[in-house]
């Protein structure tokens, strides 16, 4: 196995060099024809938007996938990546979006997953025991090598795929978007690691979405769109504005929410809502808050803090463990709970965080789709009986309302891309005219175009008096439509801040946990030194 | 890759192709043996349709199937895999008799019969409740525990064929006659009573119970809300959760469902074949449920027509028995497991190779 | 005292003899799901492996031909399972159905053409069988109180299959906890994409699984048919192998506890066949019924949860697909 | 030719070693002799019984032999159905058709036979019964079978197990040996079987551990030579030939036969084969038994009469 060059040692020629990788999923084109050069001890960055084809390169890289075209070069010399098993023995690690451990196995044993050649276990643990001391000493990076997995906080979960990619050999570390599921001091931790790394002479290729990242951490940075590779630029060199417009293609200008209105009436009103779950975890404590009709209340937070959570209660999907809501007069709790038709009934739609799995049934035609949870919709004359005719020509309005396309009910909704799929869940919720709309991430995976027009309809909504809990990950989407905004962090409300006092920064320290007017002056304080 | 195949490639030449292949390995089976498999086809072909009363059973095993095919395919809608349809059919057979032995002595058969069947449903659905709740509420696998309850009602009517059901005087596991009013008629006493020539064969007018549960399983599943809820439910939970599908009574109702299904196959085997309750009347047509299944894709038209073709094994399959010493009607179990191989567990072998033949212009252009 | 203590050491002799497939079955289930491959059909690979290991003995006279003879077939049949399950990504249950099924026809079709006795084969001589072994001093010892009846009428004198069975536990426990093999066949059945990720492939390591089963199914069928038994006849696996896939989740795919409840499952036989006629103090004469469906019933109440939950291999029944 | 007999076997097989196989003996002889070709068919589900019957009758055969009582129900109803046809089946006394002849044995002379014959060679005193599927039929064997033990040696013990209730209980080799190794461990020495293909388990065990066995039906020394003492003969195979040489000949006679020992329709093998095992001593008992029987001064108690068994 290949030890890390020492410091200061940097190889004369890149470390990686992709040329011309071109690869093919089905219909979906994910990489086009993409190259790429990251300079030998170098933190290089990769940004690009949802699908943009980031985790399809470095998983060619990693031998994860194979390339239907194009040419791999490391350090000077071309290579043949034919599975993991290539990559690894080359000396390059990767930690995925989604972490490639066992749950259920101990850290040790997930790093013999890896490394274990002998037959037996007994030699193989004593030297991942070793190498784990030696990568502790080297990096700072340690962690328990008996706990199971699946109890470590994610963060050190992390680590542990980290030290996973280090045992392969370690010259090259792929991390792909690593700090989405991490806590901002957990990401504090993660940069720090990585500088270490780098001071040892690793070469670091990060994905990430978050600018200020590439911005604090990367020397260079590349940016992919639909699949292709549109610019490179040195970190140095640029900024976050010219990245993000590299980033969508053109200039972005996004509807924004600037009529301040008078909020209307509560329609929506929690305390305390709390959720434990099966294995007595606390997801959500204590939330409280009110919804006015005709406004939109932005939910921020990092993925994972109870904003899904939330939306499932009021969704009717799960029952509070404690605490309970009203809405149209009717008081739900855990003693008294409501299912989603429930809901439904009382004027409460919901465009759920994944369309895919929850909002469309994908193999069924649109037609269905458009009924789903509203199968009154489809009943005739004879209500124990659904009439196709009355399913297709409400499906057709409803496309061509949100100009859903192609425009054909008969159509089944695994045909249709992302957006169109999106489009069509929002023409649903609003042709139900709800008093509340709870909405989770509407333009995941959804391209700019498609963002403006959902954007607009959300506003249009609230404009006709419809209160909208709106919750993204997407900070922009957040300030951009959001009456209010509510902070959340580790499932409780940290903060709630105006249209007018939200900006990047505060709600930023609301979603790192730091509410409060006075606390948010500490913490700016705090992070920017 | 290639895109989706044409629709009526999927329904029709993907389960032809897939019958068409275990035929062919069956085919190699009976060569192996050292018999000609075209010379054994024939046998089964006249064996299933030529002799007098053979397309009278070929029917009549049909019409068992229809009712064991459909529980399956009601189930599969719900992504449920009930494998119980052994031991519902024969609870179900229990509920033929539990109305006959206590009423027809004193009800007329008008009457009884109606009963009988609704005694059917009601002891087969009653059978796949607990797995059906028990999958719901404490999620222990419906293919295991529906497994297990066919042993338990294997043993449940052996003891009370044995013990308390067994016609008095009698060494025979099986219950008295049914009286004969109170029996489903058979196909052959009515066409004798209009005046007809017709060789006895068990067929009887469950047969026409059989078409109608195809045509209710059809509306069932496709045209009420009902249906829409299973099928959602089927193939996609949190999509059914979303939309408020409660999950659990879902899943209970439909098993209860597909085992009263089940449980109707007694109306035809027990009502109105044997007309008496015989140990082990079931023979395993439960299990050709899941074939007939597969093979008709879990919609009723395919059903029946699977289920046809089943008849005509099953029947025919008798014949190689008189005809051969070397074959005999295993070889139709052979060939079910053959079916249930390649429409069920490998259905997609050929997606790969079809869609290339049937969309060589959809493809697109592909980076060299 | 002692003759209950010799009795009960001959009911526990009997429950082994009576565990013996049940524990082979159920060890081979396990690494077929610990590898994340559903196994309902072994329950047809036993049947299948006792057929072609009586039908060959008696062909040949030598039980070992058979025993040979009895892991082929059982393999290819779970090679079947695997290009299915693993290379073309089926339904696990579907396809174990389908083997089942397939197997108690073929069994009959092909013992038909070879033998013309209705599906049996001939019933095999002594030559064609393992024999029971006495261990050493088995006489000697057998009067020496409590530990002489253990050994002479407990451990001694059941065939070489049946100590294979015993053996055969920590053999999968080693192989499946202290080994690299085991370990990653485990993480097939969690994580595949962690195998994968980690360089190794989830296919080859899933079809290596499925071998094993097959050959610990056969050695089972094997025993069926020329050490317990003396010959095939039709089905003769009985629901075998539901019962040892049922052992298999009641021992939470532990080997130790799942030998356990092979043992549970051969008592519980074992006593059936002692207790049909006999009038029990207190209860009176139990139905045969009630036993034979014991097992069966005893397995919906684990299922149930009522005894603690078992929880499967995560990856269990779904298929390993890299691209979409 | 223009005869054409059928036979249809049951459960079992027709190579149990047994009660099948003791009529496909009879049938084979018939087949040699008159170079007549016999169909046949082996049920092997409960429900192919009435349809093989039928289809039979069907295929233009001029004689159906049933084998075995499970049968009768099937023959009952295919009987009215062909009047034209001869019907025969075995075990089976209380039908009543005119084309339909019905043969019933003493099987508890025979097993009483056998009981004088086990006790005598049973040195614990212990000795065991394995019957099939516990029917009436099954239980007049073991009826019969204790009484001759008990008259002969008053102090001795019999265990008796049933395999199970249903049809597969004839065809359960390894049940067998199961039940016979768990009389063997409770000290029986001597085994006596009366159920079909499940017997031969019970003779593979108790050979196997070095007791002695006592077949059924035929005679079953073949099984495992120099283990088996003797075998209950029950001589089904005669039935067999006599019905078809009887249709064939123009001399069917409907009506119920009854076979006892003074007909020798049951009896016990003695032969060179087991001559070392069966020592003139117990074939002297066994003939003075078999004399009392015939001359009425034993009689032996037929469970079939009262559904009882005096102990
Ligand atoms: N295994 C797969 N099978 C089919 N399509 C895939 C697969 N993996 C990715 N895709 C498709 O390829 C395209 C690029 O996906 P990729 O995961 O590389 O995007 P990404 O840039 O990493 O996006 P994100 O920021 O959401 O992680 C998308 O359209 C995606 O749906
Ligand atoms: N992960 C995936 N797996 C399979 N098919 C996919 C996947 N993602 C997208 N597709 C299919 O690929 C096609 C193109 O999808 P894509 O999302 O790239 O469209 P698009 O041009 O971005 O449209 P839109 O602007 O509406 O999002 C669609 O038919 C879609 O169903
Ligand atoms: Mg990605
Ligand atoms: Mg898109």
């Amino acid at each position: 196995m290949t030890e890390p060059s020492t410091a200061g040692a940097v190889h004369p020629d890149p470390a990686i060099e992709l040329i011309g990788i071109s690869k093919r999923f089905g219909q979906v084109q994910a990489n086009d024809d993409v190259s790429l050069s990251v300079r030998a001890g170098a933190v290089h960055g990769i940004i690009g938007e949802n699908g943009a084809g980031k985790s399809t390169l470095v998983s060619i890289l990693s031998g994860h996938y194979q390339a239907d075209s194009g040419t791999i070069r490391l350090f000077g010399e071309e290579v043949k990546l034919a599975s993991s098993a290539d990559a690894i023995r080359l000396g390059i690690g990767m930690v995925h979006q989604h972490f490639m451990l066992v749950p259920n196995f101990t850290v040790i044993e997930n790093l013999m997953l890896m490394t274990a050649k002998a037959p037996f276990l007994t030699a193989s643990r004593k030297e991942v025991l070793s190498r784990l001391a030696e990568i502790g000493e080297k990096y700072g990076l340690t962690v328990d090598p008996q706990r199971v997995v699946e109890t470590l906080p994610v963060g050190l979960q992390q680590r542990v795929e980290i030290i996973k990619a280090l045992l392969a050999g370690g010259r090259i570390l792929i991390l792909d978007e690593p700090t989405g599921v991490l806590t901002p001091d957990e990401t504090d931790r993660l940069f720090e690691s990585l500088a270490v790394l780098k001071a040892r002479g690793v070469t670091i290729l990060l994905i990430t979405h978050k600018l200020r990242e590439i911005m604090a951490v990367t020397d260079d940075v590349s940016v992919m769109r639909r699949g292709r590779m549109v610019a490179g630029r040195r970190t140095a060199d640029t900024d976050r504005q010219e990245l993000a417009e590299l980033m969508v293609g053109r200039t972005v200008t996004m509807v924004t929410n600037e009529t301040a209105r008078p909020a209307g009436p509560p329609v929506l009103t929690a305390s305390g809502l709390s959720l434990t779950d099966a294995a007595g975890v606390a997801r959500l404590s204590d939330v409280s808050f009110t919804l006015h009709a005709g406004e939109i209340v932005g939910v921020a937070g990092v993925a994972g803090n109870g904003q899904s959570e939330l939306l499932n209660i009021l969704a009717g999907l799960d029952v509070p463990t404690a605490g309970q809501f009203t809405v149209a007069g009717r008081t739900v709790s855990a003693a008294a709970p409501a299912d989603p038709r429930a809901m439904r009934r009382l004027g409460v739609a919901h465009v759920p965080e994944d369309r895919r799995r929850e909002g469309l049934v994908l193999p069924f035609a649109m037609s269905e789709n458009s009924v789903l949870g509203y199968l009154d919709e489809a009943r005739g004359r004879r209500p124990w009986l659904l009439e196709t005719r009355r399913m297709r020509a409400r499906c057709q309005s409803l496309m061509d309302r949100f100009d859903v396309r192609p425009a054909n009910p008969r159509l089944a909704a695994s045909g249709f891309s992302g957006g169109n799929q999106q489009k069509l869940v929002i023409a649903r919720e609003h042709g139900a005219g709800p008093a509340v709309l709870l909405v989770g991430q509407p333009t995941r995976g959804v391209d700019i175009g498609a963002i403006e027009f959902i954007h607009r309809e959300l506003l249009a909504l609230r404009d006709a008096g419809c209160a909208i809990l709106l919750v993204s990950v997407e900070l922009d989407e957040i300030l951009a439509l959001s009456d209010r905004v509510i902070g959340m962090n580790g499932g409780r409300i940290v903060g709630t801040l105006a249209a007018a006092e939200a900006d990047r920064r505060r709600v930023g320290l609301l979603m790192a946990g730091i509410g409060g007017t006075a606390e948010i002056a500490a913490g700016a304080q705090e992070l920017s030194a | 890759m290639s895109g989706p195949l044409p629709r009526w490639a999927d329904v029709l030449v993907i389960p032809l192709i897939n019958v068409a292949l275990a035929f062919l390995v069956a085919g190699g089976v009976v060569a192996l043996i050292g018999e000609n498999p075209l010379a054994a086809l024939r046998v089964m072909i006249e064996g299933a349709f030529v002799y007098p009363g053979s397309l009278g059973y070929t029917l009549y095993y049909a019409t068992n199937f229809v009712f064991t095919g459909l529980a399956v395919a009601v189930a599969f809608h719900a992504r449920l895999f009930n494998i119980g349809g052994e031991g519902q059919a024969a609870i179900g057979g229990l509920g033929v008799m539990a109305v006959c032995l206590t009423l027809d002595p004193y009800l007329p058969g008008v009457l009884v019969i109606p009963l009988a069947i609704l005694g059917a449903a009601l002891f087969g659905g009653a059978w796949a409740f607990l797995p059906g709740f028990l999958q719901a509420t404490r999620g222990s696998h419906v293919v295991i525990t529906t497994i297990m309850f066919n042993f338990i009602a294997a043993g449940i009517l052996v003891w009370l064929l044995t013990g308390p059901l067994i016609r008095p005087g009698q060494s025979t596991p099986q219950t008295r006659n049914i009286a004969p009013d109170a029996t489903i008629p058979t196909v052959h006493e009515i066409a004798r009573a209009l005046g007809f020539e017709a060789s006895s064969s068990p067929l009887n007018l469950s047969i026409l119970l059989a078409a109608a549960a195809a045509f209710g399983v059809w509306v069932l599943i496709w045209r009420t809300p009902f249906g829409f809820r299973l099928r959602t439910l089927g193939e996609s939970e949190p999509a059914a959760r979303y939309a408020g599908v409660p999950v659990p009574s879902m899943v209970v109702a439909t098993m209860v469902i597909s085992g009263a299904l089940a449980g109707l196959m007694a109306t035809n085997a027990v009502l109105g074949a044997q007309e008496k309750l015989v140990n082990n009347f079931t023979a395993g047509f439960g299990f050709t449920g899941i074939a007939v299944a597969l093979m008709g894709r879990a919609h009723p038209v395919g059903i029946v027509m699977a289920s046809l073709l089943f008849g005509a094994l099953y029947q025919g399959g008798t014949e190689l028995s008189f005809a051969y010493s070397t074959l005999d009607r295993n070889m139709v179990l052979v060939l079910q497991g053959l079916i249930i191989l390649f429409s069920g567990a490998l259905a997609h072998m050929l997606d790969g190779p079809l869609s290339r033949l049937f969309a060589p212009r959809r493809r697109l252009p592909s980076t060299p | 005292m002692t003759e209950a203590w010799i009795d009960a050491m001959q009911i526990l002799a009997s429950t082994l003899r009576l565990a013996t497939p049940l524990i082979f079955c159920a060890m081979a289930g396990m690494f077929s799901e610990r590898a994340g491959v559903v196994d309902i059909g072994l329950e047809g690979k036993l049947l299948m492996g006792a057929f072609a290991a009586a039908a060959v003995a008696s062909l040949t006279g030598s039980p070992w031909a058979g025993l040979g003879a009895a892991i082929f077939a059982s393999v290819a049949l779970a090679l079947v399972h695997g290009f299915a399950c693993i290379t073309h990504r089926g339904d696990h249950i579907v396809s174990g159905v389908a083997i089942n099924i397939l197997a108690s026809g073929l069994t009959v079709v092909i013992g038909i053409a070879l033998f013309t006795m209705g599906g049996q084969t001939p019933p095999l001589d002594r030559a064609e069988r393992f024999r029971p072994i006495t261990l050493p001093f088995a006489d000697q010892v057998a009067d020496i109180p409590v530990l002489g009846p253990l050994y002479a009428e407990l451990l001694s004198g059941h065939n070489i299959l049946v100590y294979a069975a015993l053996a055969a536990v920590p053999l999968a426990s080693i192989v499946l906890f202290a080994t690299s093999f085991g370990l990653r066949l485990r993480a097939a059945g969690e994580a595949p994409e962690a195998v994968d990720s980690a360089g190794y492939s989830v296919t080859w390591l899933r079809y290596r699984a499925v071998i094993i089963t097959g050959v610990l199914c056969g050695i089972a069928g094997a025993y069926l048919s020329t050490a317990h038994g003396g010959g095939f006849v039709r089905e003769m696996s009985a629901g075998k192998g539901y019962i040892a896939l049922a052992a298999l989740i009641f021992g939470k795919w532990r080997p130790v506890p799942t030998l356990f409840a092979c043992l549970l499952f051969g008592v519980l036989e074992s006593s059936a066949a002692r207790l049909s006629g006999v009038s029990l103090p207190v209860v009176g004469q139990i139905p045969i019924e009630v036993i034979l469906i014991a097992p069966y019933v005893l397995t919906v109440i684990l299922l149930a949860g009522f005894f603690g939950r078992a929880i499967p291999p995560r990856a269990l029944g779904v298929p390993y697909v890299k691209e979409r | 030719q223009d005869f054409k007999p059928a036979v249809v076997f049951d459960m079992g097989g027709k190579f149990d070693k047994s009660f099948n196989e003791g009529v496909w003996n009879g049938v084979k002889r018939f087949m040699d002799e008159t170079g007549v070709e016999v169909m046949e068919f082996e049920v092997t589900n409960e429900t192919q019984r009435e349809q093989a019957i039928t289809r039979m009758a069907q295929r233009g055969a001029d004689l159906v032999l049933g084998v075995g009582f499970a049968q009768a129900d099937a023959i009952d109803k295919v009987a009215q159905d062909y009047p034209d046809t001869k019907f025969a089946i075995i075990d089976v006394y209380w039908l009543d058709q005119p084309n339909l002849r019905q043969y019933r044995f003493e099987e508890h002379e025979g097993s009483y036979l056998a009981g004088v014959a086990a006790a005598l060679a049973s040195e614990s005193g212990t000795v065991g019964f394995v019957g099939g599927m516990d029917v009436p039929l099954i239980r007049k064997f073991a009826c019969g079978y204790v009484q001759g033990v008990m008259d002969t040696k008053a102090d001795a013990t019999v265990l008796q197990n049933m395999t199970g209730t249903t049809p597969s209980a004839w065809n359960d080799p390894t049940k067998g040996a199961e039940l016979a190794q768990s009389q063997i461990d409770r000290g029986a020495d001597v085994v006596y079987h009366a159920a079909g293909g499940t017997g031969l388990g019970v003779i593979r065990q108790v050979a196997d551990s070095g007791k002695l066995a006592i077949g059924v039906d035929s005679d079953q020394e073949s099984v495992a030579p120099g283990s088996v003492l003797t075998s209950m003969l029950k001589r089904v195979d005669n039935a067999a030939y006599d019905t078809m040489m009887d249709a064939m000949n123009g001399e069917f006679t409907p009506g119920i036969v009854s076979l006892g020992l003074e007909e020798d329709g049951v009896g016990i093998v003695e032969n060179e084969a087991n001559a070392e095992l069966l020592t003139p001593e117990i074939r002297e008992a066994v003939e003075a038994a078999k004399a009392k029987i015939i001359s009425g001064e034993i009689e032996v108690h037929n469970y079939e009469d009262d559904q009882a068994c005096p102990s």
